[in-house]
């Protein structure tokens, strides 16, 4: 039933889009009704049907994607969250994605927070995903979550010469010496690569400012659309990659399907919302190209 | 008020939580280590200052962290920092840090009602304490002091600024003398505003009225004053064809200001009695609200002429497609920057930033307008100046002319 | 008289704030001002209150057009008002806050005032794509260069983009149009944002020193 | 004419039945999931409110309408009355009555900070303010907005030059040559990355020629003719893309707003996806 509608709909959209570009031709100009017609199709169609577009890395998400991928398996990834709900939407599936990354890939995971609202969406992040869709992960062996602590840069000054001063203990109260995935990690320098999702303060800047810099350890991030412009300067010497915005969550999830057949199925937020996006961003510019045409053949006429 | 309250509010929120998770190091800690530690050696070189460029009531603190932080014996985990009004009086916890830590500003209040307060001109005695995992096990500093916190009476840090701020006024009026001695001040064509008659005599033509929107802004910004400089302008000549103006306020305070503008202009045109209190009215408060009700005013009047000049934030696109679709002339300017784009596609002409500034000397063609829109023009080419020289500076390597444009705070 | 005390007033006002700056103990009045200036501000809502009332009661009176749509401003104003002012159904009472959930004044901003102004927000998504439609166009070179920046922009926001240059080799990777829209985003559009921010910066100081020397005076009025 | 007006009626008649089955249906379906019964009457009634006023705003798209004008005056009352209680509240409340008086503070349960005589300088500006309404002293509304006036431009020309003029300024000192390695390895490597020295070269250029064109095309007092004319082209030419750019770098972003009314219509209100 949806799949009839999903066609109809889109055959729709393509064939009025032919239909007015032939309309173009004669020099014709179309009426704004018509443009928002298209827009609210190309909008709600998407959402209705569930249409989604395979989305093709850019190489700034590709870097961070390729340094999980070519690290092995049993390597050091630290996520920090540093958002909160009201940002959520926008990043929520990036570090969604890495957590899965990292974990089908066997990395060891340290999951914290900058923020006291990313601690509890930790919690959630673990239970929701890890717990559901890894059962056989030990907590503690394969994954940790140290949780918040306030300071900001101050709490990162601290963790890179040495965890303990800051943490001695996991989210749960569990002594960290008594964690098997603590043994010989002694700050920040001991990880792989450091991941951090947010593009507030602090966030991905400061990570790379007061972490990923100083310490040298290879820094990727994860940010809100907005932010994306103020954080792309750092790219690529000092910032891996960087994941702007809900395109660059698809494009990570999408990459994601295409090396790993048991993400198949998994829920993908980012390539959804990137739907309806797709689909107006291809209508707008069909209508820039129909009245370019439209405003040739009409000036050609008129000469 | 809010963006200090927030501040203050931050700076309690992160000291709070530096200090709580220095607490919760040493606490835990405690519980976990049950092996004895050794005493750390001390920390040395403390040295106190009164800080620079303030108002008094905050010192500046240095020191070199123990051999034993993050190096020797390796059981250095923080500081405290105590103060006291005597060397053998009773010492004041002011502040703690994580280890690491060199450096400390001892800011108190000013107000003497409140418990923070840090007096002027007092002697204090600062310690610095060297914290281990065992709260029994510490090692303090020397004793550094007198020292005393005053209040500067001058910012050196924001000489920069100064310089700029005298440099400019000297040349404006400069400038504005020459102009008034009769010297010709040439001012290039600023089409939007050439637009704006050709516009009134159009409306006067179809007999239909002139929206002008003053934009988002308060009577705090800049832009919104040079609006209403066209706005007078504009209800001028207005007047004097005898058109239709309607003027919809966002801002309460800038409908009074736009309202005493207009009457203004009616009087100045011989019109007075032409004016009415229903020309300039308030719409609401609310940026949406407001966009949909003018919104509604464009489709319903039919103006044959919108002016958007001001302060603008997303509801430009909104407004501008809403009144090109009713095939009004549209003419806008404004300073934020995120908003141009929308104007200079959807408008007829647009002002692009520091034109709309222009546009009230350029308007008024009165000698001292003129001269300091000649001074705008000094400054832009000191700016292309000194990018110059910064551009080269910095190909060898020379940082410090960077630094003198550094503005400490 | 009456134009001169105003414009000592602005002049005073203006260089003393401007002075506070470099002198550490008066460097809070600038913030004591501004919240000055949040206070007068509400007392400016009641003229700005009034005002309404006053044009669609006008409108009522006189019925003028669509007169009969006032009486919903004027009605949905004093439900707000009282909802606001007297806290209606506010489960703490008059001293709790005024937005507290479960208030009439919360309730009526979850689902009147919030939906009403998203969908207004939401509008730009059709007028973004009509504008494109209309101002779009290679009528001359500048048109044609916004037309080309933009269109980069948005083939980048594509899988369209990626497709039409994946051929290029990675060591010329800046012309790959995801990697062209990130260049012209951070380099060329830097650059002019830059520029109209240094003559805005220059504008605004040019214009406030007008008013403050008094050049600058049509906000003030006629002289009586 | 009689005919459009049936029509009218017809319609809205129809609205509000479909109005009002909304209610009834939405109101089912929440005290099914155990509410009481008035906040189940409560609830459905705002989100079909909600609902048919989204749909209201979006029929201005089509054209202008009784029932946008309806969610117009609407919107316009409420909000003017929102901004109102939450001034009042927020600032007089919260602000004023603190540091002016004791009892007030002691009614409206806000702490008391202490009498502070310069807190009258904003309550006397005020009412200065609102004696515009008399015909005979309205004059002084002029020294409350001249006070207005002179702090906007006070506080506006130190923090336009402090933030925006010094620092852009001084942003704009890049090296034209980033870290040369010779002219092979400059030419041969065209990639984003900034190891590609030449994008980095590149963006320096591009910043400085965009910030000096840029300029010129805002000088005022000069004719724009021979190389002032030439560069204030190309500064023509910036401008252009970053407007260009701007636009379209802001499309994906009014996208996600429909997204988000028309997930509330299909999700919340209709119940159509899940």
């Amino acid at each position: 039933m949806s799949s009839v509608g999903l066609i109809i709909s889109l055959f729709i959209i393509g064939a009025g889009l032919l239909w007015l570009l032939i309309l173009s031709l004669t020099g014709r100009e179309v009426e704004r009704r018509i443009v928002f017609l298209f827009i609210g199709l190309a909008v709600s169609v998407p959402l209705l049907f569930n249409i989604t577009f395979s989305e093709r890395a850019t190489p700034i998400v590709l870097d961070v994607f390729d340094k999980l991928e070519d690290l092995p398996p049993g390597s050091k990834v630290l996520l920090s969250y540093d958002y909160g709900p009201s940002m959520a939407p926008e990043v929520e599936p990036m570090s969604n994605a890495f957590l899965r990354h990292s974990l089908a890939k066997g990395h060891k995971l340290y999951l914290m927070a900058l923020w006291a609202t990313g601690q509890s969406l930790v919690a959630t992040a673990v239970d929701s995903i890890i717990k559901r869709e890894f059962p056989d992960k030990v907590y503690g062996e394969d994954y940790v979550n140290i949780g918040f602590k306030a300071g900001g840069t101050g709490v990162l000054n601290v963790i890179i010469t040495d965890f303990r001063k800051m943490y001695l203990t996991d989210v749960d109260g569990l002594d960290l010496d008594s964690l098997f995935i603590f043994d010989g990690v002694k700050s920040l320098r001991d990880m792989d690569v450091l991941i951090s999702i947010g593009g507030g303060f602090p966030g991905v800047k400061e990570w790379v400012l007061f972490a990923g810099a100083p310490g040298n350890i290879p820094t990727a991030g994860g940010c809100a659309a907005v932010s994306a412009p103020l954080l792309y300067p750092y790219y690529p010497r000092q910032l891996l990659g960087l994941l702007g915005g809900i395109k660059g969550a698809a494009e990570y999830e999408s990459e994601l399907k295409k090396r790993y057949p048991r993400f198949e199925t998994m829920p993908t937020p980012g390539i959804k919302m990137m739907g309806p996006q797709t689909l107006a961003h291809l209508v707008v510019m069909a209508f820039i190209v129909i009245g370019n045409i439209s405003y040739f053949i009409s000036r050609r006429k008129r000469s | 008020m809010k963006l200090k309250t927030l501040i203050v509010l931050s700076c309690m929120l992160l000291g709070g939580s530096v200090f709580s998770a220095a607490q919760e190091v040493t606490d835990a800690t405690a519980l976990t280590d049950t092996a004895a530690v050794a005493a750390p050696r001390p920390i040395a070189d403390l040295f106190a200052r009164d800080s620079e460029n303030d108002h008094g009531h905050s010192l500046t603190l240095s020191w070199t962290i123990s051999p034993d932080d993050g190096a020797g014996q390796m059981n250095v985990i923080g500081y405290e920092l105590y103060r006291a009004l005597s060397p053998d009086g009773e010492f004041e916890l002011r502040g703690k840090f994580p280890f690491g830590a060199a450096s400390y500003i001892d800011v108190g209040a000013k107000e003497k009602e409140s418990s923070q307060y840090s007096p002027d001109h007092t002697d204090f005695y600062y310690k610095v304490r060297a914290l281990t995992s065992d709260p029994e096990v510490f090692t303090d500093s020397e004793i550094f002091g007198p020292v005393q916190s005053y209040g500067q009476w001058f910012n050196t840090g924001r000489i920069p600024v100064l310089v700029f701020v005298i440099g400019f006024l000297t040349t404006t009026v400069i400038l504005i003398r020459r102009a008034r001695g009769g010297a010709d001040l040439f001012v290039r064509r600023l089409p939007g505003i050439e637009a704006v008659d050709e516009a009134i005599g159009r409306a006067t033509e179809m007999g239909k009225p002139i929206l002008y929107v003053l934009g988002l802004g308060t009577a705090a910004d800049i832009a919104t004053i040079a609006s209403y400089t066209i706005l007078g302008r504009v209800a001028k000549k207005v007047a004097e064809y005898q058109t239709g103006l309607i003027v919809p306020c966002y801002d309460p305070v800038t409908m009074t200001v736009a309202q005493e503008t207009v009457k203004t202009a009616y009087a100045d045109a011989g019109r007075p009695d032409a004016y009415s209190e229903d020309m300039v009215y308030f719409v609401t408060q609310s940026q949406f609200a407001y966009v949909a009700a003018v919104n509604g005013t464009m489709l319903r009047e039919r103006p044959a002429t919108n002016i958007y000049m001001g302060k603008f934030f997303a509801e430009s696109l909104i407004l501008a497609e809403t009144g090109a679709f009713a095939g009004s002339i549209q003419i806008s300017g404004t300073d934020e920057i995120a908003q141009i784009p929308f104007f200079v596609v959807a408008c007829d002409y647009t002002l692009i930033g520091e034109e709309l500034y222009a546009a009230s000397a350029y308007l008024g063609r009165e000698p001292l307008l003129l001269g300091s829109l000649k001074a705008q023009d000094y400054a832009k080419a000191a700016v292309i100046l000194l990018a110059i020289i910064g551009f080269l500076t910095m190909n060898f390597g020379l940082e410090g002319f960077k630094e003198l444009f550094y503005i400490s705070n | 008289m009456r134009r001169t005390v105003p414009l000592t007033i602005t002049f005073i006002v203006g260089t003393g704030l401007i002075l506070s700056v470099f002198f550490p103990p008066f460097e809070t009045v600038g913030e004591d001002f501004s919240l000055f200036f949040d206070i007068i501000a509400v007392f400016a809502f009641f003229l700005g209150g009034g005002n309404l009332l006053r044009v669609h009661g006008t409108r009522i009176q006189k019925k003028r057009r669509d007169w009969g749509y006032s009486f919903i401003t004027v009605a949905g104003f004093f439900l707000m008002l009282a909802a606001g002012l007297f806290k209606l159904w506010n489960p703490g009472g008059i001293t709790a806050d005024v937005t507290a959930p479960g208030s009439l004044f919360q309730l009526m901003y979850n689902w009147v005032f919030n939906p009403l102004g998203a969908t207004m927000y939401a509008l730009l998504a059709f007028y973004v794509a009509s504008a494109s439609y209309r101002a779009f166009r290679a009528k001359n070179s500048d048109a044609t260069i916004l037309l080309v920046a933009a269109f980069i922009i948005l083939l980048g926001r594509t899988p369209l983009g990626f497709y039409a240059t994946s051929w290029i080799p990675d060591s010329f990777s800046l012309l790959q149009i995801p990697n062209l829209a990130i260049w012209v985003m951070t380099s060329p559009n830097l650059a002019g944002q830059r520029a109209i921010m240094i003559g805005i910066a220059l504008g605004v100081v040019s214009m406030s020193l007008r008013l403050i020397l008094g050049v600058e005076r049509t906000h003030l009025g006629v002289e009586e | 004419m009689e005919g459009s007006k049936r029509l009218s009626a017809i319609i809205l008649a129809v609205v509000i039945a479909l109005f009002l089955v909304s209610w009834i249906v939405k109101g089912l379906a929440i005290s099914d999931s155990g509410a009481a019964l008035w906040f189940s009457v409560r609830d459905a009634f705002f989100i079909t409110l909600a609902a048919f006023l989204t749909l209201a705003i979006l029929s201005f798209l089509y054209k202008d309408n009784p029932y946008y004008k309806f969610a117009e005056h609407l919107f316009v009352g409420v909000s003017a009355a929102y901004w109102m209680c939450v001034g009042f509240w927020s600032t007089i409340v919260g602000n004023l009555f603190p540091n002016i008086s004791e009892s007030l503070s002691g009614y409206f349960d806000v702490p008391y900070k202490g009498f502070n005589p310069f807190y009258f300088i904003p309550l006397i500006l005020g009412i200065m303010l609102l004696m515009r309404l008399s015909a005979r002293a309205g004059w002084m509304s002029r020294w409350a907005l001249a006070w207005i006036v002179g702090t906007t431009s006070g506080l506006n020309l130190i923090r336009y030059l402090r933030t925006d003029f010094i620092s852009q300024v001084s942003n704009t000192f890049v090296p034209l040559l980033v870290d040369w390695k010779g002219v092979g390895p400059f030419f041969s490597d065209l990639s984003l990355s900034a190891s590609g020295q030449f994008t980095m070269t590149l963006a320096n250029w591009v910043i400085f020629v965009g910030v000096f064109t840029g300029l010129i095309y805002f000088f005022f007092s000069k004719e724009h003719k021979g190389f002032f004319g030439a560069a204030s082209r190309v500064g023509i030419w910036v401008l252009m893309i970053t407007f260009g750019a701007s636009f379209g770098y802001t499309v994906m972003g009014r996208v996600s707003l429909l997204v988000g009314r028309l997930t509330y219509l299909f999700r919340d209100w209709l119940g159509l996806i899940s």
